[in-house]
């Protein structure tokens, strides 16, 4: 049946939702007729980039997403992993770019709770939060102003809803100068024979709406557009989305209150294309028809057309279908916690999404080509070549080691990031049991011995030298942080942040970004279970660094048997596990000291980080390693500095035998390794010998000062000075 | 002189806080409340004598700091 | 001794004060829902941390006026002992339990991180397991931590000696570098005329467990269970 | 009826919010700002059409919820 016609559908009004020529042909094919404006919306929200993936997936198709402990991968709200005890971590990270440059705090704080209810939807209690933060370069105009709402804005949302905030990473560079990356990521708990899905079935079944009331927020850009077919224009403006936590927490203890009874058969929350999206996912995935009656939306604004409360993208709301006569369940609950509860349709056998409003149908549309058919495409790629090698020998060393070992902690990119956790509530909850500050937060799960890892990682300049390499890169570093606190890693997720993929360099590098996480996934046994795309990072044509963001979880059985990065006693031997060559291509201090990004990334070596970090964790398990740092960015020697300031324990270090040139093994960024204190390091570096794994004893904790023979001495309480000043002195005081 | 500013958000935007206040008066008793909106009220004291320019620098103040004008419209009375 | 724990919309430290209550005092505490009233007689009452109604408005503001709160006041009236941590000393200065007021950190920022207290007096139940002077460790997490009062206020708590703890250093030392939050006279925690209400910014009940990194907490909740055992 | 709250601190009570806007302005470049004071400002929708009875209303309202007066003041306006 043709739904009621509304503004005439010219050329105009179909470019400016985004649908390219062949794909209307497609609408025009699929529907036999014309749309009417309401069903181009739901056609150009359903088939962007954003909820089709349609340049992704076929490539996102080559992850790896299988091992015996996921309980599911991609394709729900959030991955579900086994993590024992009869017990499900539920994950996944997401990005909201774009909003959090328009309104860093709004769009940072929203990006919290549309991750938060990706995870809460499935039944699990969110019980961390991380993040993955990228700025332009420090001295842009816009910098500080983004770094402080985003940050605050995450804190505002996260500190609200009593979720702790408990780590992340931050980094600068100038190609995010018109284009900031803010991915949030969730991890919870649920009981693993209680997850919850989102898909729709049983015909005649209610679909319920729970939350806040719908406004015109973040209605999809195109409305902007078309706002000559409409003389109310004004008013009726895209607002910019408001995140209200203290809803979303009434939202959570309700629908965690919800699933304790036995009553929904499907649940999904509304991100992105709000109703649109969750209801067509929901009826698409269960292959029944739906059938909503728009006049009983809670809406905010009278007058709100069919258009607008199908694209509103409102935040704080979620769409269930029940379990037929237990309505009531769920009503009393939702109005216990003082939130809107409105029955709003029902599934039918039909296979088509109808929309009634004002006694008149104005959408009817089939659900399953707009779900499952959307387009896909297979844009050309160009592969980023591998740059030439740097020799060590051909990057000039400092003048005084030291005094660069200073100017690096102090650094951007390498400073302490105190003042923006210090913003984030990362012990509510009175679970967290490593705090922001070491390789990987730790969340004890709730009145247990065991704990959760956890980590966000990735180095976007090598990404940018070698996608391949860098994606492989991004997954072993998450894998090794893990690692270092004595997790025994388990699975991923991953937030793709790149420029246009219509031009084939970008796409190159997704591809190959792909490959090269595939290539880590396989070789860890670290299956990917959730993730996010994020195309058109880009302005005037510049796309921003590659920037693959990898959320990882790891599993702690007993955490009696951990590891933390401070050294906990002078007088103890520092063994490098991993095998230090010098690699100073792509090095932080190439970049900050010589402001030099040539050569390229250091290789991964699958196998030796295997090797190496299976090594390591069993050593922590035993109980016979406490204390545990992995070498990242900024080389062997700022991995020691870090141990010393986190303790204010010096360290004395010499170069062992065969070592490449000082300011190489500094600096050099060689991956698959991890410094580590212990009482005897010779029988540690006899057992690495006798296992297999490369290990040197470099020196002794102990007295206030960290020396390497040869380049010289500083104080800790200097090298700590330049590490926590450079943050807390750029943003100010109450920087606005 | 002294400047009066009212800060409110825009039209259509979500006020978390209003909606809060809305429901805490219900609450209470207060019957009858239907909409309730929340906003910053500034009061500043500048330098500035002449009116006109006196507004113009407040202008660009809450341009640049006082409003957030992605979601909120800014008003500027001046008493003298 | 019997506890109860007030939860509001918005609370979010009521589980882990219900587990330090539990833990430490070895019996669960009563979770009191904040529409309900008519809960059972307890020794001491807990109003926990949290964002109630989303800190709207003023933090603590609408909380106050919730029926749990009438009942708090009538039966702090008669000598029962309350804790208000956090958004609960908020909530305890906004019902009047408490005098003064706790406006926008100095900074503007939300803050988490530990600080170090001085206990004022050892004094029990609240702080008799603490000596004098003692200087402790105990998270803060707030944004509207920064305690105000009038001078007179303030000189009649001072005198009366109703302040509980100030924001020191590591060292002990009272100074204005140590405290986080701009709260006049560095007071991080306030008891009523009577003693039998605390009120106090950092949160003891985060820190009672070596796992967490500390336990300079536990004192308060052992002092309470022994002074208050019923 | 439309009423308009003005909730301002008292005088003599530091207002930090005030004063590092103050601090942020100068820093932007902005002198001649003396003192900066910041307070609230409610609009409430009420049915209540008698304008005696509407004041008497919206001051319960103050005093119950919307100022704190050991710190703030408040001020009604109503509109028709
Ligand atoms: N945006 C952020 N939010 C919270 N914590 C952060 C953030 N950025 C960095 N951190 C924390 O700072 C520490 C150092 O970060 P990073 O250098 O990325 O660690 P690593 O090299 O071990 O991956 C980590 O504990 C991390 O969780
Ligand atoms: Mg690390």
């Amino acid at each position: 049946m043709s739904p009621r016609p509304e503004a005439p559908i010219t050329e105009e009004v179909i470019a400016a939702h985004g649908l390219s020529t062949d794909e209307y042909a497609r609408v025009l094919e699929i529907l036999g007729r014309t749309p009417n404006l309401t069903e181009l919306g739901i056609f150009s929200v359903m088939w962007s980039e954003h909820c089709s993936y349609k340049s992704s997936r076929k490539w996102l198709r080559r992850l790896p997403t299988e091992a015996p402990w996921v309980i599911c991968g991609p394709g729900e709200n959030a991955g579900v992993i086994d993590i024992g005890d009869g017990l499900a971590a539920v994950f996944k990270m997401e990005s909201h770019n774009h909003p959090s440059f328009i309104e860093p705090y709004q769009g940072a704080a929203t990006g919290v709770g549309g991750i938060l209810r990706d995870v809460f939807t499935m039944g699990a209690r969110p019980v961390a939060n991380l993040n993955a933060l990228r700025f332009g370069a420090p001295d842009h105009p816009k910098t500080r102003h983004l770094v402080s709402g985003v940050v605050a804005g995450i804190g505002g949302y996260g500190n609200c809803v009593g979720v702790p905030t408990v780590g992340g990473s931050c980094e600068f560079d100038p190609s995010y100068n018109g284009n900031i990356l803010v991915n949030a990521m969730t991890v919870g708990i649920a009981p693993a024979d209680r997850i919850f899905y989102a898909t729709a079935s049983g015909i005649g079944n209610p679909v319920v709406y729970v939350g806040s009331k719908t406004g015109r927020d973040g209605i999809h850009g195109a409305t902007m557009a078309s706002a000559e077919f409409d003389d109310t224009a004004e008013a009726k403006r895209p607002t910019v989305q408001v995140g209200d936590p203290f809803t979303e927490k009434l939202l959570i203890e309700a629908c965690l209150e919800l699933m304790r009874e036995d009553v929904i058969i499907g649940i999904q929350d509304m991100g992105a294309a709000g109703l649109t999206s969750s209801s067509f996912e929901m009826a698409g995935k269960g292959g029944v028809g739906v059938e909503i009656d728009l006049d009983q939306v809670p809406v905010r604004e009278a007058s709100m057309t069919a258009y607008e409360i199908m694209l509103s993208e409102s935040q704080e709301r979620m769409l269930m279908v029940l379990k037929p006569g237990r309505e009531d369940v769920a009503r009393r609950i939702f109005e216990k916690w003082e939130l809107d509860f409105a029955i709003i349709g029902q599934l039918t056998d039909t296979g088509r999404m109808v929309l009634r409003k004002d006694g008149g149908i104005v959408a009817d549309l089939p659900i399953d080509p707009l779900a499952d058919a959307a387009p896909v495409y297979d844009r050309p790629t160009r592969a980023t070549p591998l740059p030439a090698e740097v020799a060590a020998a051909d990057v000039p060393a400092p003048a005084d080691i030291m005094a660069a070992l200073e100017s690096l902690v102090g650094s951007p990119d390498l400073s302490s990031r105190r003042w923006i956790w210090e913003q984030y509530d990362h012990m509510v909850m009175a679970d967290t049991v490593a705090r922001p500050g070491g390789d990987a937060a730790i969340v004890r799960v709730h009145a247990s011995r065991r704990g959760l890892a956890m980590t966000t990682d990735c180095n976007p300049r090598y990404c940018y030298a070698h996608p391949r390499t860098g994606g492989a890169q991004a997954v072993a570093e998450a894998w090794r942080n893990l690692t270092a606190v004595g997790a025994k890693p388990l699975a991923i997720t991953d937030n793709m942040n790149f420029g246009n993929p219509e031009r084939p360099e970008i796409m190159g590098q997704f591809a190959d970004c792909i490959e090269g996480i595939r290539d880590a996934c396989l070789a860890l046994d670290f299956p990917v279970v959730s993730g996010n795309v994020s195309f058109y990072n880009e302005t005037n044509g510049k796309g921003i660094l590659p920037t693959p963001a990898i959320g990882a979880v790891g599993v702690i059985d007993n955490l009696e048997k951990r590891a933390g990065l401070a050294f906990p006693a002078a007088d103890l031997d520092i063994v490098v596990i991993g095998e230090s060559r010098g690699h100073l291509g792509c090095s932080a201090y190439m970049r900050h000291l010589l402001d030099r990004r040539d050569g390229a990334p250091p290789p991964v070596d699958l196998e030796a980080e295997r090797r190496n970090g299976d090594f390591v964790r069993a050593e922590i398990a035993a109980g016979n390693v406490t204390c545990c740092h992995d070498v990242s960015e900024g080389g062997l020697l700022v991995t020691v500095a870090e141990m010393a300031m986190a303790s204010g324990i010096g360290a004395s270090l010499t170069a062992p035998e065969g070592a490449p040139a000082l300011h190489a093994l500094a600096f050099g960024e060689d991956q698959g390794r991890y410094a580590i204190a212990v009482k005897d390091g010779q029988a540690l570096v006899s057992k690495a010998k006798t296992a297999g794994v490369a290990a040197t004893l470099l020196g002794r904790t102990g007295g206030g000062e960290l020396t390497l023979t040869g380049a010289g001495t500083i104080s800790v309480a200097r090298l700590r000075t330049a590490c926590e000043t450079w943050l807390p002195s750029y943003m100010g005081d109450g920087a606005a | 002189m002294r400047a009066r500013v009212h800060v409110t958000l825009k039209q259509g935007v979500l006020d978390p806080q209003g909606k809060a206040i809305g429901t805490a008066l219900k609450s209470l008793g207060f019957s009858g409340v239907d909409e309730v909106r929340q906003g910053k009220f500034l009061e500043l004291d500048i330098a500035e004598t002449d009116p006109a320019k006196a507004h113009q620098q407040v202008s660009e103040m809450c341009e640049k700091l006082l409003a957030n004008t992605v979601i909120e419209d800014y008003a500027i009375e001046l008493d003298s | 001794m019997k506890s109860a724990v007030i939860v509001f919309p918005g609370s979010n430290c009521d589980r882990d004060m219900q587990v330090a209550l539990a833990e430490i005092t070895g019996t669960a505490p009563i979770m009191v829902w904040h529409r309900d009233s008519d809960f059972p007689a307890v020794d001491l009452i807990t109003v926990p941390g949290g964002f109630s109604y989303g800190d709207y408005l003023r933090a603590g503001a609408m909380a106050a006026h919730s029926p749990a709160m009438a009942e708090v006041k009538r039966r702090a009236a008669q000598g029962v002992h309350v804790l208000g941590v956090c958004n609960g000393f908020q909530i305890l200065t906004e019902t009047g339990l408490l005098p003064g007021a706790l406006m926008r950190n100095a900074s503007l920022r939300f803050i988490c991180r530990d600080v170090y207290l001085r206990v004022e007096a050892s004094r029990a139940p609240f702080t008799g397991l603490y000596k004098t002077g003692q200087c402790i460790r105990i998270p803060i997490a707030h944004a509207d931590g920064n305690f105000y009062a009038d001078d007179e206020t303030l000189a009649r708590i001072e005198g009366e000696g109703q302040v509980a703890f100030r924001y020191a250093g590591q060292d002990g030392k009272v100074a204005p570098e140590a405290n986080p939050n701009g709260s006049r006279n560095n007071i991080a925690g306030i008891y009523n005329a009577q003693g039998n209400v605390l009120g106090m910014m950092p949160h003891p009940e985060r820190l009672i467990d070596k796992m967490l990194s500390g336990t300079d907490g536990r004192a308060m909740f052992e002092g309470l269970t022994g002074a208050l055992a019923s």
